[in-house]
Formats: structure tokens, sequence, C-alpha cells
């Protein structure tokens, strides 16, 4: 897992302390992002919190353990596929008749599984700006002036 | 009708066909061009014969428009068939050569027969586009090309202004059912439309202040171009234009034929003195044809039935004789290669066919009877005389103008003649007449110069101009044929007495200066004696004036608006900052322009 | 006067851009310019002593604040976000290529 | 069949991203997967325009939501006429870009960013609402700035820089409007706003919001004096990019939004038709005269849009028949032949790599298709008959005239000549003339190239045609005709909800 004496990264202090936080950033992400519907939030909000739990590891530990968490090649793979998730989610409101219509069961109100097919296309929104914002940073961190790949 | 159509559309057909013919097929494309054009030429005939009036709303076929018509074809047929071999020592690019041929001769044909001015339009802006192509057959014409596309193209745009005001005055877009006089009423918007169209075919023509893409381009386009161009199609339809608009659409009045008569006689004496002091053999004919586009202004300036029919049949005349004359300096390059004048000398005895082309039509040019130009500059004069008595004060003065560039024309084409095909030249010439192909053209028109100036009033004058117009009443009619049956005799007894006396002791003489004989390294060429003229101190003034440009509208403007640009390019420096405060001045001028007036 | 102090921030990111000369200042007064605009928008949805606009059990929507300007800020904010990446990244380039950041100096683009 | 509506921005969104997915693996995405894509879009506008013609303007519910509550989409005339040019030249560009783009890294990079360009400005075109437009164009900027510096060399980053500096500020100026419209009428609907307008009248924040739409709109259409951007942004992007740009993108983000905010939201009044005019006459006249003294192929290019975009205001500034019909119709000819010439000096660029006229010469003898279709396109856009840019400057010019502004008619006609006298200068130098020594070598571009500047010459040849009555009702009368009703748009949008 996350080694504490690796020697790249900040302090021990800053590494120890992130250990134990990280879960709970990552958790408090996605429990924006699921309520999204019913309280303030949503796919974009918990995605930058999901994003930064990752970036945290990054300043913390250095890019190479981060970069193991979570790769560039898949943080595209994931950003594409959010768009394309909530595009398809536009095109399905076709079956009730109109695009982006929502055509599933709108369910009890103040529910977790209400509201129909917000909570996916928050979960696409979240895969976008997510594995975006987290691309982004790593874009910008792994930029060497004067060496390209 | 149809046949209207179909004479418009079988060079255009034919010219798309051989617009995308592979390379190779040159037989083909000659073979192709040849005969389409020939068989318009028939229709042309067949429609003159035939038919009486065609007046729709696309097309107009009346008597003025159906000789341009059939004068069209016929120019085409003869450049088609001279090009035929010559173009090959031009361009390796054939296809494309008799391919913008054919468009042009269908757009000329359109823009002829035009009664929609957008029509109209079109056609005449698509021969400029033609005409750029067909200079840009020589590789090294390109800035030439430019000029006179450019020139032509300006002038078309301020076309496109008058149609609208036309439009927006009438209502009505038909040549035929517009009818505006400028002499009462509000004249100021039809006589900025009056102007724009003359504009068009002044630029067209080749009058000045338009004209100074002809001696440019006349230098390096190849010769059936500059024949069939400037010298002769685009003569038929600026003036054409100009009949059209000035008998028909507008009723002038006597502001604007002063402009007209102004500009002819500016034309007439300006390209005249710059053609005397030429040394390129083409160079010189094409300020000649542009000296002679004045006397035709000069004619439909008048505003009189004759000074009209002659300005008609002088541009009818001159461009028989002009592209004659192209077509021989275009033999005379295919044989020896070059132009200048300095250089060439003796090729009578070569090129004799030629010569006697060349003799006529210089005759014909220079106004000598009993040969067309003469015909049609009596006429125009008839006009001015005419003009003189209705009561017009400075008739005279056009007169003097008119016969002084006369005059001038004959002094510079003694020049042609004797510098090109008698003197000495410098070098031994081996060569015979040029191929047949390129001689039938020169033939051919060479007898139309005689003909037309022979049996002006049987032939041409009937035939083609009086139907144009109406019935003229002519006066102090110069009978030609009896006139010319007199020379004749009088030539041939002169011949006669020639013989008797001469048939047996002719001798071979060397050439004497001063009582010496000449030195073989020194000759008397043509060129240097008339260099003289330059000795005036205010023409040679003048001279250097035009040889800087300074009276060429277009380089002129060039200039102004490169100045302009190099300035203006500073203002965007690179600078973020001056950017954006230009954008938030921006703003600011129009938030104030804005609170001010709403 | 609250839309004063936002007219005061767009001016403060404007300074920025017309007189700083390091390309990081003028990104960093694009921002400023794209807050107080953002900031303003969701001041034309506020209205005094309301309350968010979010719908609670048992509560009426009655002075809630209007939430659309809130939604629509937040796509705002996005766009911002995106420019700012996009023009951190060419500041970024632009350096390595020109070894510079002052602007003043990147003008070969001319005339 | 309404629902095609939306799959204007769905589809171009959808290949966007499954590019970007699946790009770089598989080569078809790179390839002829755009192509694909960008034909269909080119079907659907077709489709569209049929749609229009039979049922009149459409409101697209989103999601069913009515609006004013819910987002709309809105298709008419104009709408319809717009998403086909700017689907047509990206048909042309994506089957051009397929040859041209492989000397670059990241192809699907390229595709995936085309393609979210293009759904944005089919997204500006579309929209019924204003705050959505303002995403769209900025989803459409945002993309263009990227391709802009797609190269990635000194020019590229520096005017991408500068691009995205002017772009910025000028997209802030947008918000900061709309968000003064949003505090003015509640609503963000642009039927719904036009209908509180007429209900409140006219005041000072109206005229503030003008002047702010102008500017914004204005600088993204590269009018004089906010047009400094694009003659740096337009050369340094790839010549496919600067087609894009130059051929349709200054106009979707542009002159569309200008002319629906401005005839069909706020309603035209004589003063800001007055400046659309004096703005226009200055771009079409400043654009030439900067353009007429470079040398550099693609600048030159660049200043001569910000000249045509004149035009195109000076048309619609008009507000008659004749010179909207004018304007819209070489809005069309200009994306057609611009990003034709555009694409020749990338095939010019591509075959001897230089964009520097002086050192070309004589390049038609050996890149026969891409000289002559130069010819056609330099010819169209000087206003030559019989090719399209003649008509549509014929129609802008009479319109003035008949609209008595006969100075802006002049100006038209002195922009027109300066105009041609430039594409003189480019096929004098290019195309013309003498093959130099130094280009025995070249070869004429590959068949894709090809293919894509052929239809477009064509096009040019023979779009006169549009204007003929069965065609012009169908498409350019439609599009005028959205325009000239005005504010009666706004109850066409709402009646049909």
């Amino acid at each position: 897992m996350i080694n504490n004496r690796d020697s790249q990264g900040m302090s021990v202090i800053v590494k120890t302390i992130t250990r134990l936080t990280i879960g709970l950033i990552l958790l408090y992400g996605v429990y924006i992002l699921l309520h999204g519907h019913i309280t303030p939030g949503g796919g974009f909000a918990g995605g930058v919190i999901i994003a930064l739990s990752f970036i945290h590891i990054m300043l913390a530990f250095g890019k190479n353990v981060a970069l193991e968490k979570l790769n560039q090649t898949w943080s595209k793979i994931f950003e594409s596929t959010g768009a394309l998730l909530f595009i398809t989610i536009a095109f399905l409101g076709f079956f009730g008749g109109v695009f982006f219509n929502n055509f599933l069961d709108k369910g009890e109100h103040f529910e977790l599984f209400s509201a129909g097919t917000i909570l996916l296309s928050n979960i696409a929104i979240f895969l976008k700006v997510g594995a975006g914002l987290f691309l982004l940073f790593v874009a910008l961190v792994l930029f060497k002036i004067g060496g390209r790949k | 009708m149809n046949l209207i159509l179909l004479t418009i559309a079988i060079p255009l057909i034919a010219g798309f066909l051989i617009f995308i013919l592979p390379k190779k097929f040159t037989n083909i494309t000659k073979f192709l061009s040849t005969i389409s054009i020939l068989i318009s030429f028939i229709i042309n005939i067949i429609l003159f014969i035939n038919t009486e009036k065609i007046v729709n709303n696309y097309f107009m076929f009346d008597n003025l428009s159906k000789f341009i018509l059939l004068f069209i074809g016929l120019f085409a047929v003869f450049v088609i068939i001279y090009s035929l071999k010559y173009i090959e020592s031009v361009t390796e690019n054939i296809n494309m050569y008799f391919s913008y041929i054919l468009f042009t001769v269908s757009a000329s044909y359109g823009a002829a027969l035009a009664n929609n001015l957008i029509l109209l339009s079109v056609f005449w802006g698509f021969l400029g586009f033609t005409l750029y192509m067909l200079i840009n057959t020589n590789d090294n014409a390109t800035a030439e090309s430019s000029k006179a596309f450019i020139i032509i193209g300006a002038t078309d745009s301020l076309m496109i202004i008058g149609i609208g005001i036309l439009y927006y005055i009438t209502s009505s877009l038909n040549i035929s059912s517009i009818n505006i006089s400028l002499k009462q009423g509000p004249i100021f918007l039809p006589t900025i439309a009056f102007l724009t169209f003359v504009a068009a075919a002044f630029a067209k023509a080749g009058a000045m202040p338009f004209h100074t893409w002809i001696p440019d381009m006349s230098e390096k386009a190849p010769i059936p171009v500059t024949a069939f161009l400037p010298a002769s199609l685009d003569k038929l339809l600026g003036i054409y234009l100009l009949a059209r608009i000035s008998i028909s659409v507008f009723e002038l009045n006597s502001s604007m034929t002063f402009i007209l008569l102004l500009f002819g006689s500016i034309t007439i004496i300006a390209a005249v003195f710059m053609a005397l002091v030429q040394h390129d053999l083409r160079k010189l004919l094409s300020y000649h044809a542009i000296s002679q586009v004045g006397y035709m202004v000069l004619g439909i300036g008048t505003g009189n039935p004759v000074g009209i029919a002659g300005g008609l049949f002088h541009m009818l005349n001159h461009s028989i004789y002009k592209s004659n004359l192209f077509l021989i300096s275009g033999s005379v390059k295919y044989r020896t290669n070059t132009m200048n004048m300095d250089k060439l000398g003796g090729l009578a005895k070569y090129m004799p066919i030629t010569f006697i082309g060349a003799v006529i039509a210089s005759l014909s040019i220079s106004g000598v009877p009993p040969f067309n130009g003469f015909v049609s500059k009596w006429m125009v004069y008839q006009g001015l005389i005419d003009m003189g008595k209705a009561g017009s004060k400075l008739w005279i003065l056009w007169l003097v103008a008119a016969m002084f560039g006369s005059a001038l024309t004959l002094a510079s084409f003694m020049k042609v003649i004797y510098s090109v095909f008698l003197g000495r030249s410098e070098k031994k010439w081996s060569f015979g007449d040029v191929n047949w192909t390129m001689l039938l053209p020169i033939i051919f028109l060479s007898i139309l110069c005689v003909g037309f100036g022979v049996f002006a009033f049987a032939v041409p004058l009937k035939l083609f101009i009086i139907p144009a117009l109406g019935e003229i009443g002519l006066f102090g009619l110069w009978n030609s044929q009896m006139a010319t049956l007199l020379m004749l005799v009088g030539i041939a007894l002169g011949f006669l007495i020639y013989l008797i006396g001469n048939m047996k002791n002719v001798r071979e003489s060397d050439i004497f200066i001063g009582g010496e004989e000449i030195p073989s390294n020194k000759r008397v060429t043509g060129t240097e004696f008339y260099d003289s003229i330059r000795d005036i101190s205010i023409l040679d003034k003048i001279y250097k004036m035009a040889e800087k440009k300074y009276f060429d509208l277009y380089e002129m403007l060039k200039k102004f608006t490169f100045a302009i640009t190099n300035r203006l390019r500073l203002i965007h420096s690179g600078k973020l900052v001056a950017y954006i405060l230009w954008i938030f001045f921006g703003m600011a001028v129009l938030f104030i322009l804005l609170n001010i007036r709403g | 006067m609250i839309y004063f102090l936002c007219f005061i921030l767009f001016s403060i990111g404007l300074y920025s851009i017309l007189t700083k000369r390091n390309l990081i200042k003028i990104i960093i007064g694009i921002s400023i310019v794209d807050y107080a605009i953002n900031l303003f928008f969701i001041l034309v949805g506020y209205r005094m002593n309301g309350r968010s606009p979010i719908l609670e059990k048992g509560e009426e929507i009655e002075r809630i604040v209007d939430p659309l300007p809130q939604a629509v800020v937040l796509t705002s904010i996005v766009i911002g976000l995106a420019v700012t990446a996009l023009l951190v990244a060419i500041a970024i380039r632009i350096y390595e290529k020109y070894g510079t950041f002052d602007i003043n100096e990147i003008k070969e683009l001319k005339g | 069949m309404e629902h095609i509506i939306p799959l204007f921005v769905a589809i171009s969104l959808a290949t966007a991203f499954l590019i970007s997915l699946l790009g770089s693996k598989f080569k078809f995405f790179r390839t002829a997967f755009p192509v694909i894509s960008s034909a269909a879009l080119v079907i659907l506008s077709v489709l569209s325009i049929f749609l229009v013609n039979n049922n009149g303007l459409m409101v697209y519910k989103m999601g069913g939501w009515i609006p004013p509550i819910g987002i709309c989409m809105v298709l008419d005339g104009l709408s319809s006429f717009m998403l086909l040019t700017v689907n047509l030249v990206a048909f042309f560009i994506m089957i051009y870009s397929i040859n041209y783009v492989k000397k670059y890294t990241d192809v699907y990079k390229y595709f995936g960013l085309l393609f979210l360009m293009l759904a944005g400005m089919n997204g500006v075109i579309i929209t019924g609402d204003l705050f959505n437009l303002f995403v769209y164009l900025e989803v459409a900027a945002v993309s263009s700035y990227a391709l802009v510096a797609f190269g990635t060399g000194r020019q590229e980053l520096e005017a991408s820089f500068k691009y995205m500096v002017m772009g910025t500020l000028a997209s802030g100026l947008i918000l900061l409007s709309i968000a003064l419209m949003y505090s003015y009428t509640s609503t963000l609907n642009m039927a719904d706003i036009g209908k509180s307008l007429a209900n409140e009248g006219s005041s000072s924040v109206i005229i503030f919001i003008s002047v702010m739409f102008i500017v914004g709109f204005g600088l993204k259409a590269a009018l004089v004096p906010f047009h400094w951007w694009l003659p740096d942004a337009h050369p340094s992007a790839p010549a496919p990019i600067s087609a894009m740009l130059s051929g349709v993108l200054i106009k979707a983000l542009g002159v569309y939004a200008i002319i629906r905010i401005f005839y069909n939201v706020i309603g035209s009044n004589i003063y800001t038709s007055r400046i659309l005019l004096v703005l226009g006459t200055l771009s079409m006249i400043v654009g030439v005269i900067f353009a007429i003294g470079q040398y550099d192929f693609k600048r030159l290019l660049a200043y001569h849009s910000i000249s045509q975009i004149g035009y195109v205001i000076l048309g619609i500034g008009l507000a008659t028949p004749l010179g909207i019909l004018g304007g819209l119709f070489h809005l069309f000819n200009h994306s057609i032949f611009k990003s034709l010439l555009f694409l020749n000096s990338g095939a010019v660029e591509y075959s001897t790599g230089t964009r520097d006229l002086k050192k070309m010469g004589g390049l038609n003898k050996k890149m026969p298709v891409t000289g002559n279709t130069s010819m056609i396109a330099s010819m169209s856009i000087a206003g030559i008959p019989p090719f399209n840019g003649f008509w549509s400057k014929l129609l802008i010019i009479i319109a003035c005239v008949e609209a008595n502004e006969y100075i802006y008619g002049l100006f038209a006609v002195i922009g027109s000549v300066l105009t041609m006298a430039s594409f003189m200068k480019v096929q004098k130098y290019a195309f013309l003339g003498k093959l130099k020594e130094k280009w025995k070598n070249i070869e004429e571009v590959p068949f894709g190239m090809k293919f894509s500047m052929i239809c477009l010459a064509l096009i040019c040849v023979f779009g006169g045609l549009l204007l003929l009555p069965e065609i012009s009702n169908l498409l350019l009368k439609e599009a005028s005709n959205a325009v000239l009703i005005g504010k009666e748009y706004v109850n066409q949008v709402l009646g049909s909800v």
C-alpha cells in the first residue's frame, strides 16, 4: 500500500495525516455525489472532491504513488466514458419520447433512489469531472520545461 | 430564341470539354475549337439573315446587337485559325488557351445579346476573367494581367452601382424598357449611373483614363489574344455598350456629351503622341488601339445620326484593321522573334504577302482613301461639323483634334512600314512567309479593309450600320467607288508608263546618305527619326512623366494604397495591452454613440 | 451598493490584465474578472434575508433566493476553470519556447 | 421528425468523446469515423431544411419541460441555414484533415477537439436559451483556443494565448450582459426575454446590454475594432482549422448570435442597425487594406475574413429584405470560398512547407488542382461572375442603393476592388508565373485533400444557382424571413409551446 518511508513526497506527518483522511475525503465525495438530487452538491462537486483526494495523495506522496492508484490512461478512459454515459442517458430519453426525458420512475421525494435519471447523470458527470480534473493536474505537474517525451 | 441560346452554348460547352480534356490531345482540342466556332459563326449568319428582332426578359436581338454578334463570330474564326499554328510557339498548355478563347467568345455573345442588366454584368465580368487567364498564357505576364483585370474589374463593380441605381429609379432591369432623360427631372442619380456605365465601356474599349492596361498587356500577351481582345472584341463590346446606353437607355444632356467629346479628343491626341515614340511594334500598335477609340467615342458623343453611324462604323473598321495589324506583328514575331523596330527591317522581301497586308492595314488606320478607315473617319468629321451647325461652340476644337490625330497616325505608320518591312536590317534573314493558317486571316482581313472602304455605302453601312440606327441623313457623300476607280486607273496608267519607260534598265543601287554610301555597320532606323519629337522640351517632360506612370490611374492608386497599408500595419504591433485598450476604446465609443442617439 | 463592489473587483482584474506583464498575473486578472461577473450574477438572484433554495420537507417555497443564477454560475465557474487550465498550460508552453513570461516580449505576430 | 433537433449537438458530442476514448487505439476512429459522423450531420441539416419548410418554426422541449421553465431548442429558417453551412464545411474539412494531420502526433485529440467545436457551434445555432448560447459558445471557443495551439510552435502558442485572453474578456462581457438581462427580465429563455422586453419598453439598461453584446459577439465575429485576435489566430492554426475558424466559427459565434439577439430578441431599431452598418463598412475597408500588404498567405486570408464579415454585417445592418438576403447569402458563400482558400494554403504548405508568398511561384504547374481551385476561390471572393461571391456582393450593393445608402454601396465596391487586387497578388506570386527552381520536385497533395478542394470549388462555381427561385425559397428566403419577422419570433416560439 502506501509506504510512509518513501523518499519522495512530504514529511511523515503529512503522509500519516493524509493516509488517515484520504478515505474520509473519498467517502465524502461519494456522499455528495449520490445525494446530488436531494441536497446541494451533485456530480460536479462530488467529482471535484474525489479528484482532490487523488491530488492529495500526489501532493503528499509524490506523483508515482498517485499514478499507481489511477494512471493517465485510465483517467482518460473514465473521462470519455463519463461524457459518453451522459449522452447515452440523454439519448435514452427518447424512450420517454423526448431527448433528455427523465424516463425512469421518479420515486418518492427525498429518497436516495428517486428523481429518475438524475442520479445516473450525476454519476456520469462525476466520472467526467473527477477524471478530467485529475488529468488536468497531472498534465500541469508532469510537464517539464524543455523535455517532452 | 433557341438559336440564340445555341450560339452562346456551343462555345461554352466546347470550352468545358476542352478544359477537362487531358493535355496531350492537342489535335482534338484544335479540331473541337475550330468546329465549334465555325458552327456558332454559321448560326450567327443564319440569325443575321433570317431573324428580325427578338426582345424578351433575358435577351435582346435587334439590328444593333446582331451585327456585333456577326463580327464577334467572324473575328473568333480568324483568331482560332491563326492560333492553330502560332500558339504552339507560346505555351505548352494549349487546352487552357483554347478553352478560354471559347469561353470568351461565348461570354461576348452573351454580353452583346443581353437585355437583362444583371445578365449583362455577368457576361461582362466573366470576360474580364477570361482576359486575365488568356494574358496569363504567357508565364511572364502576371503583373500585366493583374493590372488589366483590376482595371476592368473595378469599372465592372462600378457598373453594378449603376445597375442598382437604374433598378432603384425604374424598378426594371431590362435594357429595352429603360429610358431615362438626363435633360429634365432629377438628374443626379441618373448621371452617376450613366457615368458608371461609361467607365465600364471605356475600360473595356480602352479609352482614357482607363487605357493603361492595353499597352502593358500587349507587350507580354500572346499575339492572337491581343488581336482578339483589346484590338477587336473589347472594342466591339465597349463601344456597343456605349452606343447602347447613350442612344437607347439614356437621353444625353450637353454636359454628358461634352464629357464624351473631351475624353474622346484627349484619347486621340495623347495616345497617338505616345505611339509616335515607341520602339516596340506591339506597344505602338496598342497605343494606336487606344487612340482610335477616341474617334469612336467622338462619333457617339456627337449625338447626331451621322456621327453615331461613323463611330460604330469606325469601331467595325478598327477591329478589322487593328486585328490585322496585330496578327501581322505576330507573324513578324513568329519569324524573327523580336518586336523591337530598331532590330527589324527589310522584311518585305521575305514576307511579301504579310507586307502587302501591312500596307493596306496601315493606310486604313491612317485614314487614307479608299480604305475603310477613311470612310468612317470622314463620317465622324461630318458628325462634328453637324454639331457645329446645330449650335455647339467647341466643335472646331474636337474636329482639329481628330484631324491632327489622323495625321500623326499616318506619320507613325510610315515609321512602322519603313522600319519593319523596308529599310535594312541588322541581320540577314532566311525564311519565307508564314504558314497558310496564319496567312489566311491576314489576307481575308486585308480584303475586308479594301472592300469596306470601296463599297462602304453598298455593303457595310447598308447592311450593318444603318439598320442598327434607323435611317440617317447622309450628306456630302464621297463617292467611293468612283474615286477608287479613278485612282486605280491612275495607278494603272502610271504603272504602264513606268513599265514602258524602264522595262529594260532596272538597276539595283546602294543607298546613299548625304552623297556617301552607308557603311554596313551604320544604318538608319525609322525609330530614331521619330525620337526628334522628344526634343521639344514640353513634350519631353510629358513623356518622362508618362514613363514614370504619373498619368496611370492604376499605378498611382496602387502606390497610395500601399502607403496607407504600411502605415496602418504599425497599429498591429503585437502588444496584447494595446489590443485590449482598442477593444475598450471601441466599446466606449459605441456606448457614447448609443447613449446620445438612443 | 453591493454591485459597486463587483465593479471594483472587475476593475482590479482589468487593471491586472492591462498593466501586468507577467503571463501568470494576466491569467489571475482574467480569473478575477470572471469571478466579479459570477459574483454579480449571484447577487442578481439574491434577495435580502432569503434562505437557500433547497426544497425541504414541510417548508414552503416562499422567500428563497433565486436558484437559477446559482445553477448558471456553477456552469460559468466550470467554464472558467477550463479556460484557466488551458491558459496556464499554454503559458507554461510559452515559457518553454520563449524563455520568458513577459507579455511584451512575446510579439512575433504583428503587421 | 422533430427529434432530429437535439441530434445536432448530441451526435457531435458523442463523436467527440468516442474519438477521444477509442481514437488512440483504433485507426478507424481517426480516419473514417469523423467523416461518417459529419456526413450524418450534413444529411440531418438538409432534412432540417425541409422540416422547417413544411412546419415553420419548431420548438423542441428538452426533457419535456415547457419553456420558459425548461430549456428549449428552436429550429427556424435561419438556424437550418446556418446548420447547413456549418456542417457542410465541416464535412469537407474532415475529409481534408485525414491526410493533412498525419504530421501531428495525437491525431485523435485533433478530431476530438474539432467535433467538440462543431458541437459548440451547432449548439449556438440551435439553442433557444440565452445562457445555453453562452455555454455552447464557450465550448466552441475553448476548443478553438486549443486547436489554434495544436501545432505548439512559438507562434501558435502566442496566437492562442492572445486569442484566449481577448476571447475570455469577450465571453465575460457576454456573461455580464446576460446577467443584466436576467436581472431586467427575470428569464433566460430568448423568446421570453423578447416578450418581457416588449412589455417593459426600452431603457438605458438595454443600451448598456446592447453595447456589450455588440462588443462581445463582435469580437467573436472579428469586427473592426475588435478583430485583433483573428489575424494572429487564424494563420497559426493548422490549415483545416483555419478554414473552420474563418469559414464558420466567426459566423456561428458572432454573426449568427448578433442577428438572433438584435433582430429577434431585442428587436431591431434604427440605431443598432446604423452601428452595424458602420462597423460592417469599417471592417470591410480596414480588413482589406490590412490584407493587401501581406505576404504571408494565411495572414492575408485571415484579414480578408475580417473584410468579408464586414460585407455580411453591412448586408444585415441594412435591415431590408434584399440586404438581409444578400448578407446571409454572402455568409454562406464566404464560408465556402474562404474555407477553400485556407485549404489551398494548407495544400501549398503541405507540399512546399512555406506560407510566404514571395517564396512560391508557378505552383500551378506542379499542383494543378490546388492552383485551379484557388483561382476559382479567388475569383469568388473578388466577386467575379459567374462565381458565387459575385451574386451575394451584387445583392448587397443593389440593396445599399435601394436603401438610399449610396456611400456604403461605394465602399462595398471599393472593398471589392481591393479584394480583387490582393487576390490577383496571391495568384501572381503563388500560382502563376514561372516555376521556381526549388519547387521542381514537389507533388500534388493526396486524394482526400484534392477531393474536398474540388467539391468546394464546384460549390463556388454553381453557388449562384442558390438564387434560383425554387432553391432560394427553400433555403435563403426561409432564412431571411426568419430574420425579417423580427419580434414575431417571440410569438412564434411561445405560441408553438
